[in-house]
């Protein structure tokens, strides 16, 4: 990593911005493809500038046609180019799924060896804003379970910055999940931040008496709850996943062998969680090292309300976050 | 002329006045979600009619109670028309379990079993098959019944519609297929989306009869949704019909519009369905002078009275979170 | 359940078209639906002769289209009919799980109670028979994450004769997973067999020593490992999920308090597989009853290869079943 | 006329031997394939091509060795007429690691760099947008080249069907869409899976020129393939060509056949690709009467030398089993 030479107050969305301009200018065979993309400016306003910038073919909108327009980013790869895919939100992925996993995840094997699919795919993943039960999923759980791609989860503005450099550099599928809360998160980055690794989870916050392990859209509430907790004198380590596909275990169970308690946060419903991948990797790697069980806050089991407060209680919040954390502290011995 | 006219009046007068009541009725409700949204009352994403409400009103006048109606996530002014009260709209707007759907679904998902509202589904092209499955049940089940199936041009382009209107045609469904061309899918042009922007002429293509409608004229569309309806009970098939219409909102509260121009817009404006109705209206005497005032007076009423109820009403119990998530049985 | 009035000798595809045929015989609001399962008599021959029996219009030719017969399976539900939708694998599910999760499992929540979806949708899963990656695939964990829809992998004659009468019954829409290999399974089946709960776990065999724990296909190779462990003096408890979602935690527990070990064996591949949910359930609520960490044997994380002694070496076998049994018995104190 | 044969005989002769050469290579493959299956050296799906022999051969011949090829499940034909060698394709089938996939496909999924044969694609429909996304790459790096897309008149009712050929059409894209047309997908008949039986037609829908072909004709197939793609280099966007051919052995070695008829198999036998054409041919002294014994004597050489390489061929290791799940990196 750079050494920063100053920094400049941006955002996340900023942030991914530069990262696709950067990947613009550097690489001809680049291009950006979705819906809306373009003309409107992408639908979180992330792609925004960049048609006029690169032009409608690099900046290319597509029609309401999930499944053709990604499975075209599977063909583009294999013809030779770097596509950059946006499918709006996770939600509607669910109709290009059948390309991802029977196709670009499997090509390369399936092949021999023969054809790889250099092709990134980017989405809107999380609830939080109140858009009810069909635009609030957070399934990047299941992509995780796909062998053959490679899952990101940035979560901070060098993530953001970072990931999609490094992403292209990949000669198999990468899927980034951008959660859609994070657009707007605000704050300094360095100057001449660039790509970064994504093999690797991050220790956010270091602590001794429990681990907080999480990733993307519930890091900042983790954190929030780490300093709830710490002000009541209870100090809590916050592991960022950052990657959720092939997973760090060995930075997770670091963490978990030096707090013997662990905590993941998962905005993803309970059962079938990635949350639940979590657990079961640490037992079966430090299983003798935990003082009480791993434990699990996930989204309640529910399709996502529109009602502020029926939404806020689903999903994972800092006061829950904390609240957990106090209980698994009393458990074990 | 003058003679005659008290004689004719009373009925064709009932019936602009009708459509003219629910065309404003949308309007006004509309506006008042726009400001209650500034106002912070209404939240997530919020899509406006406003500018295509001849569709919604004329075509509902085709269907009976008995029917099935399927719509997208800018279903305000179906789901006002199809008979759901403005109350519960607003509450459901609002959040609160006084609302049609609890509170739980807001602008995008209004749901009503009483009137047959099947939703407010917000995956574009995702109430297709839906509609595809009630127009089976009413065929299997011998009941001479038409559900009628609101969609974007947007959503002609998802494999999800060929596959629907495919099957559609290919059982004999009693389907309507009310395609509300506005001329863009967020903002994406159509000529940007389809090789082929004859939406009518695609449909025919499965064989499924099919007719562009002049969307901003509530009797044509009356009109043609009504002689659609007819042959679909007569046991015609799945019929298709193209309202070309124009959203004179952004796509929703996020939108800065970069994908089109003001002045086309404007353009669109002179072709105001309500406007241009209440003009031509009162040319033939069918609409008198003082009847419009009398009808905003009436529907303010209305929508203040919706907000009241709104503000009136209550979350629902956090405790509820879980309920219907399955559901509930009796012991 | 009956008492046994005599038994005849069945198999497990014979057994799903009786049940077919018996859902047809007591209620007409009952269709089945999918490709080629009228003319062709579908293509695990589970329907055939039933379009003789109840007609074109009862045992339903579609097109290839899943993502629309299966929303039509949604709107005839919420029209009054049963609808029984056959995809022909869970492969070719992925194009229809828009409609599965946007709408199937969200409906009646997010309408506030309104409408129900009482759809029951059958499709064959898993590897076995070499039909390469795109035609081996157990996704039947995913579907175990979606909140609103119940999940039932029936893996004896008699599940797979009584579970779709049950199932029927269900307010909800409910998926049953038929693994591709159990279709030829032979055996004797009660002559009054009929419906059964779809609520429980049940113990396939007692044991002392470990609990195995696993669903459809792996059940038969996990029972033949048990009676391999067995002449070596082992005594294996098997436990068959059989509802995948809810899962019967209890059933499961108690298995595990009673021996103090436990392995689930499961098709799905490991990362974020149904048998990591198993076993974080296990640590969250046995976990001081356990004498050893909670240990998995899942498929190996690759597409499926057509190439014989690479697909059996990719999924559970007895064998494998065994060797990881005996390891875990070596484990821990 | 005896004169002027001489003459011509050569050329016109050679290309009428290839042609025979290539089908008759199908036929003889797949014969063996059929034992092979029963004698259990092949496993899993296998989907003869048999019948159906005039389309790849003719279509093929349009391509040159740059354009790429996406195929379906039923793809032995094709590879074995784009240049993947017989021993190859017949080692995979046998899941040996000398297979042109290591053995890993098998049947359903051949691959071929050097031909650019992009497989073998088992879900139907899915090889569609990625033969999209390949005619992309071309057209945005500027390569004149063409991309083959074959697939059954099954996987027209796919929404992926419909998505793809409308994004091909709007970008206009160097696509030659190839629908072999053979009345059944499994046990469904055409008539049973679409609204609108005429394919071209349907192509024709998205403004893409289309043509339906006698597909049992092996030279009517060569003109009308050789016509499209040269009409895709000049930059005319993509073609779609409906290949009207059968089936002659079940859908799989599964399949018994309730859905159609012997007599229906019989009636099309008559007009097998390989016994009219040898027919006409002869007739017109482009085939001499020993030209067809010494191409079968060529091929079951050529055959029995491929049954022998799978034969000799080895299994890839255990160890190897977790390669190429991701690509594998220098260092
Ligand atoms: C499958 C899917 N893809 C993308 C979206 C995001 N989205 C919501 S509305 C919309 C535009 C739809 O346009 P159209 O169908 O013309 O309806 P309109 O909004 O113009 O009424 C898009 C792209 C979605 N909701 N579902
Ligand atoms: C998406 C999908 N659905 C179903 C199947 C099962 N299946 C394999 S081949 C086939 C028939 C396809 O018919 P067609 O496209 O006409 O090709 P043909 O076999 O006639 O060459 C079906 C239904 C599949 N492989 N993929
Ligand atoms: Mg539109
Ligand atoms: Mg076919």
């Amino acid at each position: 990593m750079a050494v920063a030479v100053g920094t400049k107050h941006t955002t996340y969305r900023e942030a991914l911005r530069a990262a696709l301009r950067e990947a613009l200018q550097r690489d001809e065979r680049v291009f950006l493809m979705g819906e809306d993309v373009g003309r409107y400016g992408g639908c979180y306003a992330v792609s925004l500038g960049l048609l006029a910038e690169f032009g409608p073919e690099r900046i290319r909108d597509t029609p309401l046609s999930e499944s053709a327009f990604v499975g075209a980013g599977i063909g583009a790869a294999l013809g030779g180019m770097r596509p950059i895919v946006e499918i709006m939100t996770v939600n509607f992925s669910l109709l290009a799924l059948d390309q991802i996993l029977n196709n670009a995840a499997t090509i390369l094997h399936m092949s021999g060896g023969q054809f790889n699919v250099p092709l990134v795919i980017r989405m809107a993943t999380g609830a939080g804003r109140q858009v009810a039960a069909q635009h609030s999923h957070s399934l990047e759980g299941w992509y995780a379970h796909i062998p053959g791609i490679r899952v990101l989860a940035p979560a901070t503005l060098e993530d953001a910055r970072g990931m999609l450099w490094t992403a292209l550099l990949d000669p198999d599928p990468v899927l980034l999940f951008e959660h859609a809360t994070l657009y707007n998160m605000e704050g300094d980055l360095a100057a001449d931040a660039g790509p970064v690794d994504i093999d690797a989870a991050a220790v956010r916050r270091a602590g001794t008496d429990l681990s907080l392990i999480t990733y993307g859209g519930t890091l900042s509430k983790t954190l929030q709850a780490a300093d709830e907790l710490a002000s009541a004198g209870v100090s809590a380590e916050v592991v960022d996943l950052r990657t959720l596909r092939p997973l760090d275990t060995e930075t997770i169970v670091a963490s978990v062998r030096k707090t013997h308690r662990a905590l993941i946060i998962d905005e993803g419903w309970r059962s079938g969680s990635l949350a639940a991948e979590v657990g079961q990797r640490i037992m079966e790697t430090a299983f003798y090292d935990l003082d009480a069980p791993v434990a699990r806050l996930c989204t309640a089991e529910v399709p996502i309300p529109y009602a502020r407060h029926l939404e806020e209680a689903a999903i994972p919040q800092p006061a829950s976050i904390a609240q957990a954390a106090r209980a698994l502290l009393k458990s074990g011995g | 002329m003058a003679q005659v006219e008290p004689a004719v009046a009373p009925v064709e007068g009932e019936h602009s006045l009708d459509l003219l009541r629910q065309m404003l009725r949308i309007r006004r409700f509309e506006e008042m979600c726009a400001e209650l949204y500034s106002a912070g009352k209404i939240r997530g994403f919020l899509h406006l009619y406003i500018g295509e409400e001849a569709v919604a009103v004329g075509a509902m006048r085709a269907l009976t109670p008995e029917d099935a109606v399927v719509a997208t996530y800018r279903e305000h002014g179906h789901a006002l028309v199809r008979g759901l009260s403005a109350a519960a709209i607003m509450a459901e707007m609002y959040g609160k379990v006084q609302g049609c759907s609890r509170g739980r679904g807001g602008s995008m998902h209004l749901f009503d079993r009483a009137t047959r509202f099947y939703g407010g589904n917000a995956i574009v092209g995702g109430g297709l098959p839906i509609a595809v499955g009630l127009a089976l049940a009413d065929r299997m089940q011998g009941r001479n019944r038409v559900t009628a199936c609101f969609f974007g041009e947007g959503a002609v382009a998802e494999g999800v519609f060929h596959e629907s209107i495919n099957l559609a045609a290919l059982w004999h469904l009693p389907l309507l297929l009310c395609c509300e061309n506005n001329l863009y899918a967020m903002g994406t042009a159509l000529e940007r989306s389809e090789s082929e922007t004859n939406l009518a002429g695609k449909a025919a293509s499965y064989r499924v009869p099919s007719r562009a409608v002049e969307g901003m004229d509530v009797l044509a569309v009356e009109a043609a949704s009504k002689d659609a309806a007819e042959a679909i009970r007569g046991g015609g098939g799945p019929q298709f019909l193209e309202y070309r219409t124009y959203r004179f909102r952004p796509h929703s509260m996020f939108d800065a519009e970069l994908y089109r121009s003001k002045e086309e817009i404007q353009e669109w404006k002179k072709r105001d369905p309500i406007t241009t109705f209440v003009a031509a209206e009162s040319a033939a005497g069918r609409i008198r002078p003082d009847d419009l005032a009398l009808l905003e007076k009436e529907i303010a009423a209305e929508i203040a009275g919706a907000v009241a109820f709104a503000e009136a009403g209550s979350w629902e119990s956090v405790e509820d979170l879980t309920r219907f998530v399955y559901s509930e049985r009796e012991g």
